[in-house]
């Protein structure tokens, strides 16, 4: 029995969970969390026996259930790919999914919240959702899926509908994406439309995208492109794909939605926001990076968004007060260097990241969910202070998750940011336009620090400057095994590829990299050294020859800074704001640069407008046109029915009128006379 | 035939249009009935004129015919203004407009 | 004679549902019209035709011609048949007949028998449309819907009803007449002696862009577009959407813009696809103004029937686009979307009835948080709005991204230019999403309040099964395309062939 | 025993029966002048309309059942014919008589000249039926005659009523006028030709006008006035308004349909018969020209009048002015050079006055129904009676929506093959202003069903206190008409069709 | 001769036509009667001149005999009506 014979349950078992809880829920004990637990488990578990079976050198591709059946060589179908890329991600959402459900049962249920089997339902969907996006295979399954994971997101952001805030985000968040999916659909459109197909990878006699692409870039195939020349045609099409990237990824400038999604329960944060939706962005790119390798505009453009956003967005982690907001932020941030990683080539370096971050991202969250709870239900730091003492285990964990994010040695984060610099710093000195993006995320790095640590320091060190803060109520084994797991990850998980280590020591310990080049089993391709090929012969982007420990001290000393400054600053048991130094730039921070004034800006005073125009126009002219031949119609029988005058004597002119007119009229027509 | 035909025809077609002026212009509903006898005249006029031009008596018939019709034309017609008489206490036919437009 | 029965079941049952008393005329009606689901399902399994009822090739159901009535050189004749595109509909009509009349047991409180029969006369009608294979029978039934309707809004409507009954009557009527001119112009250029359509069809297969066919298509497509309906002719649809009660509102958006779709399908763009091509720059215009447009109007609107009815113009810009690619997936998918909306606004429809029912206001301003009320009924109203925002594995989506598929990779303008126009019109997909969300976050959700004195209680069962039905229906088509779409693309292959070397 | 075995002189069957019936009605009336016997006048009346309706439809379908036309007999020295278009306007006037006599039974009930008024209608018809076969144009005149002057006299027979000793006056004047016209027409046709016979006349003009081709250009416009007049067609229309919405409504369904299908077939017969076109339109007397403008302007006139009334009554007399345009496409369409399309034209406009003559008799006795309530006359007054009288407002419904040509009506499919064989004749602008106010038409007739169906009445429920039989079964049987001519029409169409073929032989 | 037929036409036209515009211009209703029974008459005249004396014949006798009578009589009815409605009235 093979383990890839289960894999379509990875991605069905969510969705059983789904319907039990939607449909019998509210009988259930626990209300629908156990069959969501058990799903999870078993997708965990298929996963990772998915995981062994590729490591065992196998890929699985199937085509699972034709949508349309093919013709004309488009083929709209639904299909499993499992190849390295996709089985790591399948273990980390569906760990993750796991761990949240475990955690919901003491974040919810144990707060006696209503409504639980649309939660559960919620979040068995958007697993179901975000796990068949994961082994999609091709681009089209890839948005199907990508849009339900975007409508969960709606249905959970917007759980607590009774308020008024959690539906404006969650409408937002839906809205959002959407305009990022706009672009991608276009490009999902195009890409069939040009290569008539979206296949992800050449395997069972398909041909994939990407592999069209090269070849009819080198001249190979022929492939419609619209009029453009070929590497144009594949820019555009990238962009437009990388649209829906921003916009769910929450790049800059789609990233709005994403702090606003805050007002979810904190476990669909730490699902969505940490580990699975956000990443799906990433994790698209990475996935058909053959094609995006092949484009050096692409890649500077991915490079560049990403620097820019990691910076941007560390900016106003700063000065925020709300503790889930600075996760926010700081999310945004980290998937910034994501982007990064991928727009100088290094595929590995984000798969890596995305990784580690998922991890400590999603352990942040919980702390900080366990941290609310204990809090019952308080989010401003400056009210908490002084929980070290009372919640130890979320204490060291946040503490373990706070220092991978801030990237300090040995933590997960720090080696994998650490080969996301390394990597664009390599690019960057060879061709320097990437040099301002390795600038940028380096600078970022340092707000990283230092706002993870104000963070740190305002939670849990310090004296607890409210009522609930020292009222802190202990916390359910549910809560804590999942930080505890994470924990465990987020301090460990950064070993598997430990770049300055093996050059040090020249020790073959990439484990990673060696993964996601196929070592133990790929689709040809679909690997690190293949991608890395296209980015140097086909891109032309050559890379630098320097070890990696000098910039990952670098990194490391521009982390340690940031903390240092957070903690001579916040250090305190009655720590002071300090942001009013910062003076308009913290206004500036604080409202997030007026993105959010100007989205809405744009749609209450440019969109709304226009449609009101629209609307008096099509009201006024359009109707009115149509109005008015009816009330044309009318005057002018009226005009006509008043020669009907009521005097015989005047119908006997008229009749005589009449037919002298006829007479004359004919007579010089017929020519009588 | 001494007289040209085209005499005649102009004869009745000058009858006619005397008639056709009497209808437009008077208002008493007994001129009207008047006129109208003055232009089926002329038609006569021309049928008979035509009658012997074409050397048949199709004319002369149908001229009979009309005669008599033009009688019974007046008594339904001599009826309808007595009637309109009772009713408007008037045979002006400018009196009658109470349906217009 | 399959298609006969069922049109005889709709017509008698209409006579005897309008004798009956009103006490029963709901029930009476429903099981009625049931005969009719039942018997266009039991069709839509043995349908067997591959080919295109106007362009040849096996068609089910068939029945005639049978000469009726000589005029001049002409036959009149009784020709029905059924292919791939009007499968679909006519299961469509029939299925959400039923639905629309079951909905209808609780705001219909006055006049019943006559408002029921009423409903299954147009059910006979809209399927004769939809299965009529000569001009002369094609045109009757498609006249005759519009009594019914007029009656059906007029009579039932909200306050401002007969305004919009009149409006819709003799707009659509004028229509209705320009196209009929139009098309018999052409005719009686060609060398046929019926009216049957597959004979013009085949008659006038070459013709190209002649004053005459430039002349009498633009005179049909006036005449169609106005049913539709497409920008600038659709003034009449927010009116009478707005005004006709529920269940009218669901057969209006449900079936009988698709009448002008489908007629567009069948006469424009299958009888003179050279002349369709040569002008289509401006139809492609009007397509992406209908959508870009119409969705800009939805988004202004305040009330949820104008912004569902509003909708309605957008979505059948996607129509049209395809219609005018002239691939499979283009016309295939413009097919598949007058199903896919069919489902979704007669769901969309009848979910705001029901809540309408419960507010006694449709007002967007009037109302929020009814989630805590009703949570079955708004959370198929979230599920039809994800639906009609093209939300995968729902019709809409598909529906969508046929077109989109189709109409991308379109030649019909030189220098890609259908690319471009799509990419324009897909915008739609985003201006959607804004209004449907703007509209459920002030009313669904949010702190409940309510302007109206109304006493909230969850929809009775009656007005919520209608709505599953639709529900499933719009998913099943999601997942399962195929369903239809194989048939469709059977049935379309053929149009392109007709449009030369497209 | 078969129509064809019968002697010659009995084609004219239904005009002997109906003038016999005027007759006994006089004997009844002279025997007992103050009788108001209803039972006995009226049933009188109706069983000799009957009869005569029973002839009437017997010769035309024995007529019209061989595989060519049957035979064209002409009697008294061809003055008289009778063929396919004189049987089937035959059968047009006396089913509209039949039903008007059967409303006119509830309507008069207290009408103190019964006799009169049966004996009028029933000389009137007969004078329609006479017109429908008038060979000559003498007949033609005196036909003509013959109904209008008992018309006259029926417009104005309410005699204490205003409106109607009014309508009288005008109907009456305008007629004169008319006929004097139409009598000069003819005798400056006479002129041109010598010969009043309609075949002799065409004979005639074979052999060239002789320079008499102004009189006869004037002479064939004048006849283009008469009876314009008698079709109602603009601008000879101006009497109608005033005569329909002044006379008792019955006389108003009588004249709007009867003597209107009357008008026409002398109209057809005339000028395909005596005037064919090839030969007069070379001589530069084009009168189809003439037929299309005097269409299109009776179109427009009527429908966009029709549009603006508020008096129902009124509204149906424009409407009958617009439909008298349609019917006039059956003239204007013909080419002259295709006598198979010509017939298929002349064939629909029959077609259409035959349907015309149900569905606008039902709409005038539904009107009279309404005065026979006398619930009033606009359109505000007939709000909400579909509550009360159900089934007279379903039937007026299918009348209104039949004239405006909706299916499933039978106005529908007559208006449809009008258009159709218009724009096969090559008018299709001819087609286009027919549609275009035929729509507009659908705004004003759907006013009337919107008052009935849609409309609350103002104050209350309409007083209506009587079902009157009479005019119920007349409308009913009209509305029954009316939807049975759709499954019929294919059988109407071909006899229409057959008997104009044989016109224009 | 012809001269002389010519002359008796032209002299009764002359008749006709002025008798004929008397009827339409006078005022007076009865004069107008008696207008219509001279050109009636001489119309009577041209019919003899056509050769057709039967016909002249029924035309004075119809037109003279009947319907002249019966406008007369009309006219005094009507007259007689309105003196009497304006006595009422007054």
């Amino acid at each position: 029995m093979a383990a890839f014979d289960f894999a379509p349950a990875i991605a069905l078992l969510p969705f059983v969970s789904f319907l039990i809880a939607l449909t019998v829920g509210k009988h259930l004990p626990k209300k629908g969390a156990l069959p969501g637990i058990a799903a999870t488990a078993g997708a965990l578990l298929l996963s990772i026996w998915a995981v062994v079976a590729v490591a065992g050198g196998e890929y699985h591709h199937a085509v699972l259930y034709e949508w349309v059946a093919a013709e004309e060589a488009l083929s709209f179908h639904f299909g499993i790919l499992i190849d390295p890329l996709s089985a790591m991600m399948l273990v980390i959402v569906s760990l993750i999914a796991f761990l949240v459900h475990v955690f919901s049962l003491g974040y919810m249920n144990d707060e006696g919240e209503i409504g639980l089997p649309r939660y559960y339902a919620g979040l068995g969907l958007f697993t179901f959702s975000m796990l068949a996006f994961v082994y999609a295979d091709n681009l089209l399954m890839a948005f199907m899926f990508f849009e339900l994971v975007g409508l969960c997101s709606f249905l959970l952001i917007g759980f607590w509908f009774r308020e008024r805030a959690p539906p404006s985000a969650a409408k937002k968040a839906f809205l959002v994406t959407r305009f990022g999916d706009y672009f991608f659909l276009i490009g999902v459109v195009g890409v069939f439309a040009t290569f008539g197909t979206g296949m992800f990878a050449s395997v069972n006699g398909f041909e994939s995208f990407p592999e069209l692409a090269e070849a009819a870039l080198a001249g190979e195939a022929d492939v419609n492109t619209f009029g453009f020349a070929a590497e144009t045609w594949f820019s555009i099409l990238g962009l437009l794909v990388l649209g829906g990237v921003i916009g769910k990824s929450a790049q800059f400038p789609l990233h709005t939605w994403l702090p606003d999604a805050m007002e979810g329960p904190t476990p669909v944060s730490a699902l969505i926001h940490a580990a699975t939706m956000v990443a799906a962005g990433v994790y698209l790119v990475a996935r058909m990076y053959g094609f995006y390798a092949l484009s050096p505009t692409l890649l500077a453009i991915i490079a560049f968004v990403g620097g820019f956003t990691a910076l941007f967005a560390a900016t106003m982690g700063v000065v925020k007060n709300d503790v889930k907001q600075v996760l926010a932020y700081s999310t945004i941030s980290q998937y910034g260097y994501m982007m990064v990683a991928l727009g100088v080539g290094a595929y590995v370096a984000a798969t890596f990241h995305l990784m580690t971050h998922a991890f400590f991202k999603a352990l942040l969250f919980l702390g900080a969910g366990a941290v609310i709870i204990a809090t019952h239900h308080e989010q401003n730091m400056w009210k908490m202070g002084g929980l070290k003492d009372r919640l130890p285990v979320t204490y060291w964990t946040f503490l373990v998750g706070s220092l991978a994010l801030a990237g300090i040695l040995p933590f997960s984060g720090f080696w994998s940011k650490d080969e996301v610099l390394y990597d664009a710093l390599l690019i960057g000195l060879e061709n320097p336009i990437f040099l301002g993006a390795y600038a940028m995320a380096l600078l970022a790095v340092f707000f990283t620090g230092f706002y993870t640590f104000r963070m740190v320091l305002l939670t849990f060190h310090g004296e607890p400057r409210s009522d609930h803060a020292e009222n802190a109520h202990a916390l359910g084994w549910n809560v804590k095994f999942p930080l505890v797991v994470l924990g465990v990850l987020a301090a460990v998980a950064g070993f598997i590829n430990m770049k300055p280590v093996e050059d040090l020591t020249g020790a073959e310990i990439l484990y990673l990299e060696y993964w996601l080049d196929g070592e133990y089993g790929a689709v040809e391709g679909l690997t690190y050294g293949a991608y890395n090929t296209l980015v140097a012969d086909v891109s032309g982007l050559g890379a630098a020859d320097i070890g990696p420990l000098l910039p990952g001290v670098i990194a490391l000393a521009v982390a340690v800074a940031g903390v240092a400054l957070a903690w001579v600053l916040y250090n305190d048991p009655e720590p002071e704001e300090h942001t009013a130094r910062l003076g308009a730039v913290r206004d500036l921070w604080y409202n997030n640069y007026y993105q959010d004034e100007a989205q809405v800006w744009l749609a209450r005073n440019v969109t709304l407008p226009l449609s009101r125009r629209a609307d008096t126009f099509d009201q006024g002219v359009i109707d009115g046109v149509v109005n008015g031949v009816g009330s044309v119609s009318l005057t002018g029988g009226d005009r006509l029915r008043r020669i009907q005058t009521g005097l015989v004597t005047n119908y006997a002119a008229l009749i005589a009128l009449g037919l002298v007119v006829l007479l004359v009229a004919f007579a010089v027509v017929g020519g009588w006379f | 035939m001494t007289v040209p035909i085209e005499y005649y025809v102009l004869l009745s077609a000058g009858m006619f249009c005397i008639g056709l002026f009497g209808i437009l212009t008077r208002r008493n509903a007994l001129m009207f009935l008047m006129s109208v006898e003055l232009m089926l005249n002329a038609a006569n006029i021309n049928l008979i004129a035509f009658a012997l031009l074409h050397g048949n008596l199709t004319g002369q018939t149908f001229a009979l015919f009309v005669i008599a019709l033009a009688a019974a034309e007046v008594a339904i017609g001599i009826g309808i203004i007595l009637g309109l008489n009772r009713n408007f206490g008037d045979v002006d036919v400018t009196e009658a407009t109470t349906m217009r437009w | 004679m399959m298609i006969e029965a069922l049109i005889a079941v709709a017509l008698i049952g209409s006579l005897v549902v309008l004798a009956s008393p009103d006490r029963y005329a709901a029930q009476l009606a429903l099981a009625i019209s049931l005969i009719p689901v039942a018997g266009s399902l039991w069709m839509y399994s043995a349908f067997d035709g591959a080919g295109n009822a106007l362009l040849g090739g096996d068609i089910a159901f068939e029945t005639g011609p049978i000469t009726w009535v000589e005029v001049g050189d002409y036959a009149l004749q009784w020709h029905m048949g059924l292919d791939g595109v009007s499968m679909p509909l006519v299961v469509l009509t029939t299925v959400l007949t039923t639905l629309a009349i079951l909905s209808a047991w609780t705001p219909i409180d006055e006049r019943q028998s006559q408002f029921y029969g009423l409903m299954l006369l147009m059910q006979g009608s809209l399927i004769g449309v939809f299965a009529a294979l000569d001009f002369f029978v094609w045109f009757v039934f498609w006249e005759a819907v519009l009594v019914p309707m007029y009656f059906l809004i007029g009579v039932w409507g909200g306050p401002r009803r007969k305004y919009a009954a009149i409006k819709f009557f003799v707009y659509t009527n004028v229509a209705s007449l320009v196209m009929f001119i139009g098309f018999i112009a052409l005719v009686f250029s060609l060398d046929v002696t019926t009216f049957g359509l597959p004979e013009i069809t085949a008659a006038l297969e070459g013709t190209g862009p002649t004053p005459l066919a430039t002349a009498a298509f633009f005179a049909m497509f006036a005449g169609f577009a106005v049913k539709v309906p497409i920008v600038p002719v659709h003034t009449w649809l927010p009116d009478a959407h707005v005004e006709a009660p529920t269940p009218v509102s669901v057969m209006l958006a449900g079936v009988l813009l698709k009448m002008g779709t489908y007629a567009l399908l069948r006469f424009n763009f299958t009888m003179l696809p050279e002349v369709a091509i040569e002008y289509a720059p401006f139809i492609v215009a009007l397509a992406v103004l209908s959508v870009i447009y119409g969705a800009l109007l939805a988004l202004a609107q305040r009330d949820l029937k104008r912004i569902v009815a509003y909708s309605s113009i957008s979505s059948m810009g996607y129509v049209l686009l395809g219609l005018v690619a002239y691939t499979v997936h283009g016309v295939g998918g413009a097919t598949f979307q007058m199903v896919s909306h069919g489902l979704i606004s007669g769901l969309m429809f009848m979910t705001v009835g029901v809540i309408y029912n419960a507010t006694h206001t449709r007002m967007v301003t009037d109302m929020s948080g009814l989630a805590d009320k009703m949570p079955v009924t708004v959370g198929v109203f979230v599920a039809a709005a994800f639906g009609y925002m093209g939300l995968p594995l729902m019709s809409g989506f598909a529906a969508e991204y046929f077109v989109f598929v189709g109409s991308f990779q379109s030649d019909t303008l030189p220098n890609h230019g259908m690319a471009l126009a799509t990419a324009i019109a897909m915008f739609g997909i985003v201006v959607v999403a804004g209004y449907l969300l703007f509209a459920m976050q002030r009313t669904m959700f949010g702190p409940f309040e309510l302007e109206t004195d109304y006493e909230i209680v969850p929809a009775p069962v009656r007005d919520v099964t209608p709505l599953l039905v639709l529900l499933g229906l719009v998913i099943l088509l999601g997942i399962a395309p195929d369903l239809i779409y194989e048939m469709i693309r059977d049935a379309v292959s053929p149009v392109l062939e007709n449009g030369g070397d497209l | 025993m078969p129509a064809e075995q019968l002697p010659e002189w009995t084609a004219l069957a239904p005009a002997y029966i109906l003038a016999a019936t005027a007759m006994v009605l006089f004997v009844i009336d002279s025997i007992d002048p103050d009788s108001d016997n209803r039972n006995l006048l009226a049933g009188t009346a109706i069983v000799g309309t009957l009869a005569s309706v029973g002839v009437a439809t017997w010769f035309l379908l024995a007529w019209g059942s061989g595989t060519g036309p049957g035979p064209t007999i002409t009697l008294f020295g061809e003055a008289v014919v009778v063929d396919g278009t004189s049987l089937f306007f035959t059968v047009i006037v006396t089913t509209v008589t039949a039903l008007v006599l059967l409303a006119s039974y509830d309507y008069l009930a207290d009408d103190p000249h019964q006799a009169e008024y049966y004996s009028l209608i029933i000389l009137a018809a007969t004078g329609m039926v006479l017109m429908a076969s008038s060979n000559s144009l003498a007949t033609v005149f005196v036909s003509l005659e013959l109904a209008s002057l008992p018309s006259y006299a029926l417009v104005s027979i309410l005699k204490r009523n205003r409106g109607s000793s009014e309508a009288g006056l005008k109907y009456f004047l305008i007629g004169a006028l008319s006929s004097a016209i139409f009598v000069y027409g003819i005798s400056l046709v006479y002129g041109a030709t010598g010969s009043l016979i309609l075949s002799d006349v065409a004979a005639a003009l074979d052999e060239g006008a002789d320079g008499f081709e102004g009189l006869l250009g004037v002479g064939v416009v004048m006849l283009i006035g008469g009876f314009a007049f008698k079709t109602a067609s603009v601008p000879f229309h101006f009497w109608a308004p005033e005569a329909y919405e002044g006379a008792p409504a019955p006389v108003s369904a009588f004249l709007s349909s009867a003597s209107k299908a009357a008008g026409f077939v002398i109209a057809f017969r005339v000028f395909v018969e005596a005037f064919p076109l090839d030969v007069v339109a070379a001589m530069g007397v084009d009168w189809a020209l003439m037929f299309q403008v005097l269409a299109v302007v009776t179109m427009i006139v009527g429908n966009f009048a029709a549009a603006v009334q508020s008096n129902v009554k009124r509204m149906l007399a424009y409407s009958s002015i617009g439909h008298a345009g349609y019917a006039l496409i059956g003239l204007a369409a013909i080419t002259g050079g295709n006598p198979g399309h010509d017939a298929t034209v002349l064939g629909a406009s029959m077609m259409h006055l035959l349907v015309y003559g149900f569905m606008n008799t039902g709409a005038f006795l539904f009107i009279a129904l309404v005065e026979h309530w006398d619930v009033g006359r606009t359109f505000d007054d007939y709000r909400g009676l579909a509550r009360t009288a159900p089934f007279a407002s379903l039937a007026m419904a299918v009348f209104m929506f039949s004239l405006a040509g909706l299916p499933p009506f039978s106005g529908f499919a007559s208006k449809y093959v009008l258009f159709l064989a218009a724009i096969g004749a090559g008018y299709w602008w001819l087609a286009a202003v027919g549609a275009v106010t035929s729509a507009l038409s659908l705004y004003y007739y759907s006013r009337v069903v919107k008052a009935l169906w849609l409309d609350d009445p103002i104050d209350g429920t309409p007083r209506v206190d009587s079902y009157p039989r009479g005019i119920y079964v007349a409308i009913i049987a009209a509305a029954a008409l009316t939807v049975l001519a759709l499954p019929a029409f294919g059988v109407g169409f071909d006899l229409a069709e057959t008997a104009a073929t044989a016109l224009f032989e | 001769m012809a001269y002389l037929e010519l002359l008796a036409f032209g002299l009764f036209a002359l008749v006709t036509l002025s008798s004929s515009a008397g009827v339409v211009l006078v005022e007076d209703i009865w004069h107008a009667a008696l207008l219509l029974g001279v050109a009636l008459t001489s119309v009577a005249v041209h019919y003899v001149m056509l050769q057709a004396e039967f016909l002249a014949v029924i035309q004075v006798l119809v037109y003279i005999g009947g319907v002249l009578i019966l406008i007369t009589f009309a006219v005094m009815l009507t007259r007689e009506g309105r003196e009497e409605s304006e006595v009422a009235t007054t």
